[in-house]
């Protein structure tokens, strides 16, 4: 789960990380009072789930109220990349003397949480990391002794920072990994990390994504959920709990296990039909989510047919049965729908479906053709 | 012979009280494990199906001897139950449990690294070899014993697959899920020495998903294996940048892409066909 | 740093550690007072850092706020074992079922914190232990990931207490240990813990030692270092951050290493002396520690000399030589002194010495014999 | 021959710049020890008496070849200076430092003990193999070349006593400081099997005191060693239930206190004098 920029500095600033003062304006009259109050040079960032948002004219500077006023008005109702921007961000603008980049996230390969530090903030990190990796100073953090300050240390050596920016550095990174421990996140990112003309680091941008996972022990961040997603069905799917992504095609597709859902997709493709989503229902999915997915499915108005590939493991065959015969019961069907059903209590499952006008299929190829000719119908 | 489990193995089942627990407690002892015993704090002295029920997995394994523990615990309680089957000395520990948190994981599994135990899992299917134990929720009419050694990150993908071997009259040794969570206990790396070591099995099925870097790692310890190996990576037409489920296939960067696995895998000599259907045939050449 | 019984139980219920609702008196008024607010029957207890203050007769219940304050008038005042008691902790009396034995400390051997529970508790725990050692359930903590909760259940099970405690022992020693790890203790023991009537575990009592080289990081534990020693002088000592135990003799006792001044005791009572006290200045010290230092020890009136054993590594002679010259010339001392110096810089020591005095000796056994001669003047 | 430490020994100090740091560095330089870097975050290209100072352990470890390091760092930073020494990939770690809080010695020692470093300390004077190498505090003209192993808790004692057996002509192989902390990296039973593989170590002396249980564990192994040990134990006036110091002398319990030390340490043949007077006779005994 993602959140905004602000929302990601309100987090940090309680875990003891230096950001700027500031706060959200919906109206431009707003963002003049919190300049007012700021009584400073201030920066207006749009808050929208997007990167590239300074090239696409959503970050302005601003020296006066009035012209942060006026900055605010052109920012706010601005489209970027399809999304249209609803709320600012007015902050106090630092006296920026270096750009940094310091980030946490988990390194899947060495099993454990990474922090990298790098001089080369400000820009695209990706790109720094593919074609000058020498630049980003990494250090692995085992979980026995969570991160050391002497790990902090290497890190800000090996990256070169300023050495006004060492003093300062221990207490802000270990500042950002209780955050990111504590709030059980999967990435945490201060970039750019500035260090400002008097010496002192502050986070002029935050990222934090959480561990959807780990979202039990954290309701309070439940308030943040709400309208992180560009996508008004997989928002609704996230509300339901479903792990459900929108690709746009036509095909709708629901199975259990991200894999196999994977694997439909690419015989979905290769049979001919573009995907309309990914929706993996799960382990020991019960009737209840699998009527909720073919809901959330047919939510998209695109779909001209639903495939169904599932191979019981711990999901049985004739708990998703019931769910597919509730579900399109009760939402009056209009389009095809194709079952591929087998493993634990498959033939309980198929039973059941017998007796209802979906179709069968007997192997994931063929349940992929048979709902690209229907669809197509 | 086989890898990690056989007809020997003596498992208890961690939660065995619970509704999954229970289920797949008959389903592995109609497959002829032998499940030894069961563990559910506070419920010592009942019984599930005939299997005593301990509260702790060390009265567990002091009172019946059980290697290997399979645990069906809810995510919240799964990280403490794979550490308790670590304190109690199992020799592998196989978590089912989906969505765990990370970072839990991350203390886990490095802890666990360290002590005599393996961890398989979490967020996996198990493990099951043919004729002879099953340990976790793979269905067990879908496997039959054979030459080939199968490993894989997604479950029901390996099914699928796994059944298409079967169907088409080639059996398997051992087939192994390492489950589809960005931490898991065990690596395609971990798996594929012990296949390398198991002399029954002839040709190893790796079945590896976008997402992380495991399947470009293990194409580095494959170029070293004497025996032949066949690959398939699911979701090719996966849009880049997408988070396709919580299974860990994250796409990004350049770095986890199906393209940038099915080139290091044919780097080392291993196929990786577009469509599962292919691998049969694969296998049957290899088995010569 | 041992605190009282109140103090410990107003810190332990701050990390959600149950503890019975009650307040501090110094009158009997007061206790009246609080029994009132109470509303139900009461415990009134002696306030003193001492054991056994049942047995004396410092903890009494009381069924009505008479009796309660008929009860803390007697209390108050009292005297157990050479303490007066001016506190008495008024709460809440719990139903007792079961009364168990919970505590948390360092296992020196294994190198780890150890849990103990024990279904033999409210009766003395080093007895139990000594005789009846399996009726201790122990489980070690391995640092790298914490107290684990089926290891508690391991405890639980293992110490065999009743079927009702184990819901809620989990949160309670959880709690418990969390107390133990942020406040840097060395002990944290809840004797008896009490399952009450209605099945809930509540702390009945509750003893915490603070590890005194973790004050540092817990600047509010200051308030109760005062008035937590028995001994004035020790009181006085540990002020001014000196390591010193009141041991009644005639000879003052001062050097660097415990095992040094241990050694010196030792050798001072077989040269016939009595050790007047325990005193490591520690390695390192400086000139204004050594005087600090015989400057206390100086305070005990029964002192009739006064020995220095330094032997000297990361402690240099020429400081403690300095410190002692110091220290004498700004007390008028009336009492001999010996001074034993040797290792690094001890011939610039004895060069300052030298001028004074202070009674040289070359070896510890031969400064021994010396002070202990002197002193019986 | 000696133990841990020789003439080929290359030193890193951690807190080079600090006042303790500097003196004992000029003092282990004018001994003879080979102090090759010091380290001290952010002063990296100065020099403290001719030794180059870097801003990591790591740093100093890559261009020198350190690969024992010794700490005089204050308190609040030891634990983090242990670990990184430990994950600079020293193969002994000193430290010197005292007062460090008990849990945290708790959480480095068990981590280094997992990794290839051992730590010494804290509250340790350091070691000394005698005209060779010092490491430490120890004050290097009290010892003298020879055939006796000395391991002690205490630090002044051992000085005391250490400083008795060269004046009357006995000298040691290596003088080992474990310190008196109740959490230590080196406990006698880690350090004894060094003296007992060492060949030119004819006889070890351990000095012990009250508090823990260290003496008694050393006892056990002891009884295993073929080489002949001297005991001793300070504390035996100490009145039992008082804390004598920070060192770790707690009496209590029936534990940890002279008498069982001593009963332990002379069940398996080793003398413990009553005074540390003894202690040269009872080794010239041994020394034959």
């Amino acid at each position: 789960m993602k959140i905004h920029e602000y929302q990601a500095k309100q987090l940090l600033g309680r875990y003891g990380v230096p950001v700027p003062e500031g706060e959200v304006a919906v109206t431009p009259q707003e963002a003049r009072a919190i300049a007012e109050k700021l009584g400073r040079r201030v920066v207006v960032k749009s808050q929208v789930h997007v990167g590239g948002r300074g090239k696409a004219g959503g970050i302005k500077l601003a020296s006066t109220p009035d012209e942060a006023e006026a900055v605010a008005g052109k920012i706010l109702g601005m489209d970027i990349k399809g999304l249209t921007v609803e709320k600012v961000l007015v902050e106090a603008a630092c006296n920026i003397e270096q750009e940094y980049y310091l980030g946490i996230t988990l390194d899947r390969a060495a099993q454990k949480n990474l922090l990298m530090v790098s001089a080369a903030g400000g820009v695209d990190i990706e790109e720094v990391a593919a074609s000058t990796p020498e630049k980003i100073a990494r250090v692995l953090i085992d979980p026995a002794v969570g991160l050391c300050d002497f790990q902090i240390r290497q890190a800000v050596f090996g990256a070169g920072l300023d050495p006004r920016a060492l003093s300062g550095a221990g207490k802000f990174i270990q500042a950002l990994y209780k955050a990111y421990i504590d709030l059980d996140c999967s990435l945490a990112e201060i970039n750019p990390l500035v260090l400002t003309a008097e010496g002192t680091l502050i986070a002029a941008d935050g990222k934090i994504t959480f561990d959807e996972n780990a979202l039990f022990r954290h309701p309070e961040l439940a308030q943040y959920a709400e309208g992180s997603e560009e996508d008004e069905i997989e928002a609704e799917a996230h509300r339901r709990g479903l792990q459900y992504v929108r690709l746009g095609g036509e095909i709708g597709i629901i199975g259990n296990g991200a894999g196999l859902v994977m694997g439909t997709l690419d015989e979905v493709k290769d049979a001919g039909g573009t995907p309309a989503n990914f929706l993996d229902i799960g382990g020991g999915a019960k009737a209840e989510v699998v009527a909720n997915a073919l809901e959330v499915v047919l939510l998209d108005p695109n779909v001209k047919g639903v495939l169904f590939n599932i191979f019981g493991g711990i999901t049985r065959g004739d708990e998703v049965a019931r769910g597919i015969t509730e579900g399109s019961k009760r939402l009056d069907i209009k389009v095809p729908i194709v079952v591929r059903l087998t493993g634990t209590n498959a033939e309980e499952g198929r039973a059941i479906l017998a007796a209802t006008s979906l179709v069968p299929a007997e192997t994931m190829q063929e349940a992929a053709a048979k709902i690209v000719s229907l669809a197509r119908g | 012979m086989s890898v990690l489990i056989d007809k020997s193995s003596r498992v208890v089942v961690q939660g065995i009280t619970g509704r999954e627990g229970g289920f797949h407690t008959r389903q592995m002892l109609a497959y002829g494990t032998q499940v030894v015993a069961g563990v559910t704090p506070g419920k010592s002295g009942q019984t599930v199906d005939g299997v005593p029920v301990f509260d702790t997995v060390a009265d567990a394994v002091r009172s019946t001897g059980a290697t290997i523990s399979v645990i069906f615990v809810p995510p919240k309680f799964a990280p403490d139950a794979c550490l308790e089957a670590a304190d109690a000395g199992v020799d592998l520990a196989v978590c089912i449990t989906e969505g765990i948190p990370i970072n839990d994981m991350v203390s886990v599994v490095n802890y666990i690294r360290k002590t005599k135990t393996r961890l398989l899992g979490a967020n996996c299917p198990g493990l099951i070899t043919p004729e002879e134990c099953k340990v976790g929720i793979m269905p067990g009419n879908i496997v039959m014993k054979g030459p080939v050694g199968v490993v894989a990150r997604s479950g029901t993908l390996t099914y699928e697959i796994v059944s298409r071997l079967t169907r088409e009259g080639i059996g398997q040794t051992t087939c192994v899920g390492i489950g589809g969570d960005p931490v898991p206990g065990q690596r395609f790396i971990d798996v594929l020495p012990l296949f390398e070591a198991d002399p029954d099995t002839k040709v190893v099925v790796m079945i590896g998903e976008i997402g992380g870097t495991d399947e470009e790692d293990a194409a580095e310890y494959i170029s070293t294996m004497t025996k032949p190996v066949i690959g398939f990576i699911s979701g090719r037409t996966a849009p880049p940048g997408k988070r396709m489920g919580h299974a860990g296939a994250i796409v990004s960067g350049g770095k986890g892409t199906a393209q940038a696995k099915v080139e290091a895998l044919s780097a080392v000599g291993v196929p990786v066909p577009v469509s599962s259907r292919e691998i049969p045939e694969l296998v049957r050449e290899r088995l010569g």
